[in-house]
C-alpha cells in the first residue's frame, strides 16, 4: 500500500491550469489601487472562525462561500491530510530521537493552519516556506520522505522547487518572504493569474526582509498571500518581544489588508486563504493573513521548552487541537463511520512504515558532493579544488593497497 | 584599431549602457532595476534612456531598500526572468549582503543544481572621485571569499560591454563591480568582435622583469607605472585579471614564472584583500621562481578617508614604483 | 559680528536638564502599553496646520495648546532661525559651485519641518539626523561650518555628537533610526526622562532598519520620536515608489501612533513635535511624525531634478513656502517691524561671510589623519602601516632633500 | 595547574558564561542582549541563568531582527553602555553585516575618536556538530578585512573566560567567535591569573621542523597533529593566534624563523581566508627563511555541507598531516 498526498500534483510552473476549481487563463488588469487598504470582507474581526473547539459550525458572512460548495468526501480529505501530516511528523521525531535525523522541527498543532491555507493553493500558484510547513508540503504533493534530506544531512533541500512549485525550506528567518514577492511580481509581468503565498513566522515579523517584502509588494502590487502562523512562539520568545499589537495589523500601515484567523481551524484557513489567494489573482495585490495558532511542541528536537513556558498553556491549547476539533465535526454532521477511521489508521501506519524505511535507506551523499551545483557553469578553483581532494582520497586508496 | 561599422569610441559608462541596451533588445526576460534607474537613468546615467525605452517593467525603479532589491530579484530569477540589479553605491550594498550570501549564492547548490539564479549585480565602486562617506569602497573581498558567487570587474570600456553580455547571459550570480572613475575614460568598443571567456586575464602589456596584477580602476594605474619604469629601463608585465573569482591563477603564474617578481596593486585595503590570496597561491605555484616576496599596495587598514585624503589613501604612481623597487631590490 | 543659533547650548548628555520650559528630572514610570496604538489627539486628521499658506492661524483643539504660550519673540525666533538656515544652505550651495565643498545636500524648502520639530527638543534630548539636517542642527546649537567638514571632503563628521546631543550625520540610509531606539532604550534603562528623536526620509520608509526600528522602539515602549521629512522625493523617485498609502499610517501596525503635520508649517511642526517628545518623555512610547513637505531643490547638486520632475510641482510647493507663511502671519499679527527684517538681513548676510570664511579657511587635514581614530584601543597593524607611511612620506623628502 | 580557589575546571560554553556574570557584576553598564538569550539562556546556554540573577532589563530579550539587536547596540553604548551581543549562528550575522561594517566598525573614526563603541558581537562559530545548513560556517576573515573591527577566538576556557573579560573592557567592537564545537571541552580557569594582551599569540607546543598555526576550534586539531607528528619523529611547533584582527604577525614570524616552514589551518575556506594573508604576510616578512611556500589547509570553495559531509569537508588531523608533509619535502 502505498500512501501519497491527496492531491499529488504533475509538475508545472506556468500559468493556464488545469486544476478543478480554477478558472485559470489571464490575469485580470490591475484594479486600481485603492489609496487606503480596505479591511478584510466583513470589517475587522479579531478572529476568523468557521468550526468552534466543539467542532461547531458558524456561520461567516464574509467567509462562507469560500467553502460554501465543500463535500462531505472534500471535508474527510482535509482531515485525512492532517492526520497523516501529523503521523508523517510523529515519525520524524521518533527518527529523530533514534538518531537517524540529526534534528526535526515539528509542525504538531500547526496542521489545519498548513493543510487549510495548502489546499487553498491552486496547482500553478507557488510556495515560499519556512523549515516547518511539512503540510502544506504534503498538499502540494512534495513526497514527505524528500523533507527530510536536510535534517538527516544528506542535503540542503531534496527536491526541485519546479516540481510542485514548492520552493526549498529557507532556514534564515525572513528570506523567503522577498523571493515570494519577486516572484509574484514575475507572475504579474507573465500577465499569468497565479499567485504566491509565502509562509513565515510570528519571530519573523521583525525580519526587516518581512517589512521590506511588504513594501515591495504594496508597491508593485504583486499577487502574494504572506500566510504569518503565529504559533506564540519564536523558540523561547513570546510574540510580546515581537509586537505590541497582533500582527495582522501590521499590513495595514503598508496599504494591504490584513486578518487573522483561527489557525486551529482548518475550514476558516482554507475559507481565508482562498478570499487572500483570489484577491491576488484579481490584481488586488498583497494580503496578510496571521493564522492564530500553537506551536505545541518543542521549537525543534534541539529544544527544550520547559526551560520557558509552563505545561498549563499547553494544556489550553490542547483542547483547540485541530484535528479533534475536525473530526467532531466530522461526527456530528455524519461524515464519517468507523470504517473511515480505520482505514485513515492503517493509513498512517503505512506512510510511518514508508518514511522509516525511507529513511534509513538514504544514503549518504558521495564526497564528491561537496564540489557539485556550486556554480551552474563551473568555476576554476572548483575543479582545481576537486582534482586535489581526488588525489587526496587516492592516496589513502595507494597507500592501504600498498600495504 | 580601426574603426568599423561595429567598432566605436565609448565611455566606459556608455559601454555598459549599450550592452545593458543590447541584453534587454535581445532576452525579454532581461530586466534591469534598482534605486534611480529608470526615469534618471541611474546617478551614473548608467542605465540613461533604457526605461524610455523598454517601459517601466523591464527597467525598474525599486523602493529604497538593498535587501529588497536582491531579495525580489533572486524571486524574479526564480520566475525564469534574468534580472540585471544596481546598488548604487559600494557602500551600500551591505544591507543586501545577507541575501547576496545566504541566498543568492547558495541557491543553486541548495537545490542540487535545480535552480539556476542568473542575477547580476552591478556596484560602482573604488574611489578616486572626491565623493561622501560610503561611495569609494572597494569591497570586492567580502564576495570573493563567498562560494557560488562570481566576481568580475572590468577596467576598459570593450571589456566593459563585453564582460557584462557575458555576465548576464551567466547561469551564476555575478557580482559586477563597475570602476566608477573610470567611467568617463574612453576606449574602442567592437560590438561584433568575439569575446575571450568572462573570467581570463589579459596581458595588457608584456614585460620581462617584474609582473604587475591589477583589476579594474588599477589596471590603467599599473600600465602608467609600466610606463615609467619603462623609461627607468625597467620592463613590465600588465596584467588585467578582469574576473577575481574565479581568479586566473594560471595566467599569473605564467607571467611570473616568466618575470620572477610580483606585484599586486588593488585599492581595497591590504589586510584580506585579494592581494593576500594572489600572494599566498602564486608563492605555492611559483616557490622556486620567486626572485622575491609577492608585494601588495593598497588601502590601509582604515575607514577609507574623507576626500582630502584619497590620493594618500589610494595606491599612486609613486607607491606603485615603490613597491617595483623595493621587489627588484631583491 | 558674529551670528550664532538662537539657542546656543551648553554641552551635555544626562537628564535634570536646566532647559526653560523642561519639567526634566526623573522619567514617569512608564504606562501600561494599551494594546491598540491610539491615534493622535483629534483623531485621525490627515494634516495637522497651526498656519494657512496665506500664514492665518487656523485652531487645532488637539495640538493648540503645544503652542499656547508661545510669544512674540519665539515666533520671530522661529523665523530667524528660518531665515538664518536657508541663508546657510544657500552659502553651502554656492561654496559647492565655486568648488570649495565637493558635494551639498541642500534642505531648501523644509526649513519649517526642521526648525519646528528642531526647537521642540529640549537641551537634554537627542537628535539623530540624516545629512540633510542642517536647520535642526541650527537648533541644536552645532555651529553650522561644523557641518560643512564632510561635503568638503576634509572629515566624515566634525563634531562631538555629545556636545550638543546632536548625533553625526547618517549616510546609510535608514541606519540611524536603530541608533536612535537603542539610544532611548538607553535613556529608559536610566530612568531619564529625556527623548530622543530620529530624523529619516520618505525613500528611508523603506529601509528593513526602519522597520526594526519600528519594531524595537514598540517592544520596549522607548522614548523615541520618528520624524520623517516626507519631501516628495528619493532622490529620483516619487513617494509613490515607497508606499501606497501616507507613510503616518505604518505606525499604527506597529502599535503606536502616526500623525502627519503639514511640513511647511513651523508652528504645527513645534506642536505636533512637541506633542510626541511628551508621550516619549511621559512612558507613551515612540510615535511617528510625517512631515509633509517638499524638497525644493535638487537632491544634491551632484543631481539634475529635471530629468524627473516638472517644474510646476515646484512652483505649486513655492507658494507653501515656509518662510513666507510665517512672514506673513508676523505681519497681520504686527509682530514685526522694517528693523527687524532689516537686522536680519545683516544677520544672515554676516552669516554667510562667515560661513565662506571658515570655510575657505578650513585646512586640509593631515596625512597622518587616515590612521588616526580607526580604533580607539589601536591596533597593530595601524601602527605598522603608520610607520611605513611615514618612512615612505620621508623617502620624497630624502629624495628632494639629496637633490 | 593545581586547583586553587579561583580555579576550576569548566566547560567553555560555561567559561563565557562565568565570564559574562562577572563583567555584569562588575560593571552595571554591561548588558547582555540577542535572541533567546534570557529565559532560556541561549540555544548554547551561554547565558544561562544571567537574567534570572540580572534582570530583564540586564539580560535582553530581543526581538528576532539582527540588525536592530546591533543598532540598537550601537545607540545604547552611545549613551553609554556596554552591550554584549549574541548572534544566535555564524549563519545569521549577515542581516546585521551592514550595521556592523558601516556603523559599528566607522563611527570611531567618523567622529574623530569622540564617540567609541564597546560592542561586543559574540557569535557562535565553526562547524563539527552535524547541523544544518547556516550553522556551522566561519565568517571571520569578512570581518578582518573591515578595519575598526577587532576579531578574536579563543580556543579553550581559559582563553574564552579572559579574552571576554578583555573584550568587553575593550573600547573597541569587538566580534568575539566561539568554537561552538569546542563548547563542551572542559579547562583549567583561573579566575584572578592576570592575562596576557587580548591579542597576543600564544605558543601552545613548541617545536623544530614546522609551525602550525590556528585559532579557535582548529587549535585542538593542530594539537593532535603534532602529537601524531611526534610520534613519527616530526616536532612541530603549534600556535594559537587567538586573534584574527590584529594578527600577531610578530609571534608568527618568530616561529616561522625558527621552523621555517608554516602550515595554516583553519575550518573557513581557504579562497580569500585568513590563511591567505598569513601566507603573504610571513612570506614577505620571512623570505630567506622559508624553506617552503606557506601552505594552507581550510574548507573549500564550497557553501559548508550538509552534516554528512562536513568530515569531508573540514580539516581533519590527516589533512593537517597531509601538508605538512608536504611542507616537509621541500
Ligand atoms: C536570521 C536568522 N536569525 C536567527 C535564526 C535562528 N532561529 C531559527 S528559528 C527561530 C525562531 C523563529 O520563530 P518564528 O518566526 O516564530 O517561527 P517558528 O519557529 O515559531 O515557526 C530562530 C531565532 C535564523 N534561522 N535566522
Ligand atoms: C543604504 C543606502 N542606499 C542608497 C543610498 C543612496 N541615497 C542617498 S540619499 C537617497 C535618497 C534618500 O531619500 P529620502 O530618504 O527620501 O531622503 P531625502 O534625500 O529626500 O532627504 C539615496 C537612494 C544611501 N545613502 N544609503
Ligand atoms: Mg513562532
Ligand atoms: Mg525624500
Amino acid at each position: 500500500m502505498t500512501v501519497e498526498s491527496t492531491a499529488a500534483r504533475t509538475p508545472r510552473r506556468s500559468a493556464g491550469t488545469t486544476g478543478t476549481k480554477s478558472t485559470a487563463g489571464k490575469r485580470a488588469p490591475a484594479k486600481k489601487i485603492s489609496a487606503t487598504a480596505k479591511n478584510a470582507p466583513g470589517g475587522d474581526p479579531e478572529l476568523v472562525q468557521l468550526l468552534t473547539p466543539e467542532g461547531k459550525r458558524v456561520k461567516s458572512a464574509a467567509y462562507d462561500k469560500y467553502v460554501a460548495g465543500i463535500t462531505p468526501d472534500e471535508l474527510r480529505g482535509l482531515y485525512r491530510d492532517m492526520v497523516l501530516t501529523r503521523r508523517f511528523d510523529a515519525e520524524a521525531t521518533a527518527l529523530q530521537r533514534q538518531g537517524e535525523l540529526g534534528l526535526w522541527a515539528s509542525l504538531l498543532g500547526q496542521e489545519a493552519a498548513q493543510i487549510g491555507s495548502g489546499r487553498a493553493t491552486r496547482e500553478d500558484d507557488y510556495v515560499f516556506p519556512t523549515y516547518r510547513e511539512h503540510g502544506v508540503a504534503w498538499c502540494r504533493g512534495v513526497d514527505p520522505t524528500n523533507l527530510l534530506g536536510m535534517f538527516r544531512g544528506v542535503n540542503n533541500g531534496g527536491w526541485d522547487p519546479n516540481s510542485n512549485n514548492f520552493h526549498l525550506y529557507t532556514i534564515v528567518i525572513g528570506a523567503q518572504t522577498l523571493h515570494a514577492t519577486g516572484y509574484a511580481m514575475g507572475v504579474a509581468m507573465d500577465g499569468a493569474d497565479s499567485a504566491v503565498i509565502a509562509y513565515f513566522g510570528d519571530g519573523a515579523s521583525s525580519q526587516g526582509d518581512v517589512a521590506e517584502s511588504f513594501t515591495f509588494s504594496a508597491v508593485y502590487n504583486a499577487p502574494v498571500v504572506f500566510f504569518c502562523q503565529n504559533n506564540q512562539w519564536a523558540i523561547s520568545e513570546p510574540t510580546e518581544k515581537q509586537t505590541r499589537v497582533p500582527l495582522y495589523q501590521r499590513a495595514q500601515g503598508y496599504g494591504f489588508p490584513g486578518v487573522r484567523v483561527d489557525g486551529n481551524d482548518v475550514l476558516a484557513c482554507l475559507a481565508v486563504t482562498k478570499w487572500a489567494l483570489e484577491r491576488a489573482r484579481s490584481g488586488e495585490g498583497p494580503t496578510l493573513v496571521e493564522a492564530y495558532t500553537y506551536r505545541m511542541g518543542a521549537h525543534t528536537t534541539s529544544d527544550d521548552p520547559t526551560k520557558y513556558r509552563a505545561d498549563e498553556e499547553r494544556e489550553a491549547w490542547e483542547a483547540k487541537d485541530p484535528i479533534l476539533r475536525l473530526r467532531r465535526h466530522l461526527e456530528a454532521s455524519n461524515h464519517t463511520d468507523e470504517g473511515f477511521f480505520a482505514e485513515l489508521e492503517a493509513e498512517s501506519e503505512a506512510l510511518g512504515r514508508r518514511v522509516r524505511e525511507a529513511v534509513r535507506a538514504m544514503p549518504d551523499p558521495d564526497h564528491f558532493a561537496i564540489f557539485e551545483n556550486v556554480y551552474a557553469d563551473g568555476h576554476a578553483l572548483v575543479d582545481e579544488e576537486r582534482a586535489q581532494f581526488a588525489a587526496y582520497q587516492a592516496s589513502f586508496a595507494d597507500a592501504e593497497g600498498g600495504n | 584599431m580601426a574603426e568599423t561599422m561595429t567598432s566605436k569610441s565609448l565611455p566606459l559608462a556608455k559601454a555598459i549602457n549599450e550592452s545593458l541596451r543590447r541584453a534587454l533588445e535581445t532576452d525579454p526576460k532581461v530586466l534591469v532595476m534598482g534605486e534611480d534607474v529608470g526615469k534618471l537613468g541611474g546617478v551614473f546615467r548608467v542605465t540613461d534612456g533604457l526605461q524610455k525605452d523598454f517601459g517601466e517593467s523591464r527597467v525598474i525603479d525599486t523602493p529604497l531598500a538593498e535587501s529588497g532589491i536582491v531579495g525580489t530579484a533572486i524571486g524574479l530569477a526564480l520566475r525564469g526572468y534574468r534580472p540585471v540589479v544596481e546598488i548604487q553605491f559600494d557602500g551600500f550594498v551591505f544591507p543586501a549582503y545577507d541575501q547576496i550570501v545566504t541566498q543568492l549564492a547558495k541557491m543553486h547548490a541548495r537545490s542540487l543544481g535545480k535552480v539556476k539564479l542568473p542575477v547580476v549585480v552591478r556596484i560602482p565602486y573604488g574611489g578616486g572621485i572626491g565623493a561622501v562617506e560610503h561611495h569609494s569602497e572597494s569591497p570586492e573581498a567580502l564576495f570573493a571569499h563567498v562560494s557560488g558567487l562570481k566576481v568580475v570587474s572590468p577596467s576598459n570600456a570593450s571589456d566593459a560591454y563585453w564582460m557584462m553580455q557575458q555576465a548576464i547571459q551567466s547561469d551564476d550570480p555575478v557580482i559586477f563591480f563597475e570602476p566608477k572613475r573610470r567611467y568617463w575614460d574612453k576606449g574602442e568598443v567592437n560590438t561584433e568582435a568575439i569575446p575571450g571567456p568572462l573570467h581570463k586575464a589579459r596581458i595588457v602589456r608584456e614585460g620581462t622583469d617584474l609582473t604587475l596584477v591589477a583589476y579594474g580602476p588599477m589596471v590603467k594605474l599599473c600600465q602608467e607605472a609600466a610606463d615609467a619604469a619603462a623609461e627607468e629601463g625597467k620592463s613590465l608585465e600588465v596584467l588585467d585579471l578582469r574576473s577575481v573569482s574565479p581568479l586566473d591563477f594560471d595566467s599569473v603564474q605564467a607571467s611570473v614564472e616568466r618575470t620572477r617578481r610580483l606585484v599586486v596593486v588593488h585599492e581595497a585595503s591590504v589586510f584580506f584583500g585579494s592581494g593576500a590570496e594572489i600572494a599566498a597561491r602564486i608563492t605555492e605555484r611559483c616557490f622556486y621562481h620567486l626572485e622575491a616576496p609577492v608585494l601588495r599596495v593598497g588601502g590601509y587598514h582604515a575607514p577609507y578617508p574623507p576626500a582630502r585624503l584619497e590620493e594618500e589613501y589610494l595606491p599612486s604612481l609613486d607607491r606603485v614604483l615603490d613597491a617595483v623597487d623595493r621587489s627588484l631590490a631583491y
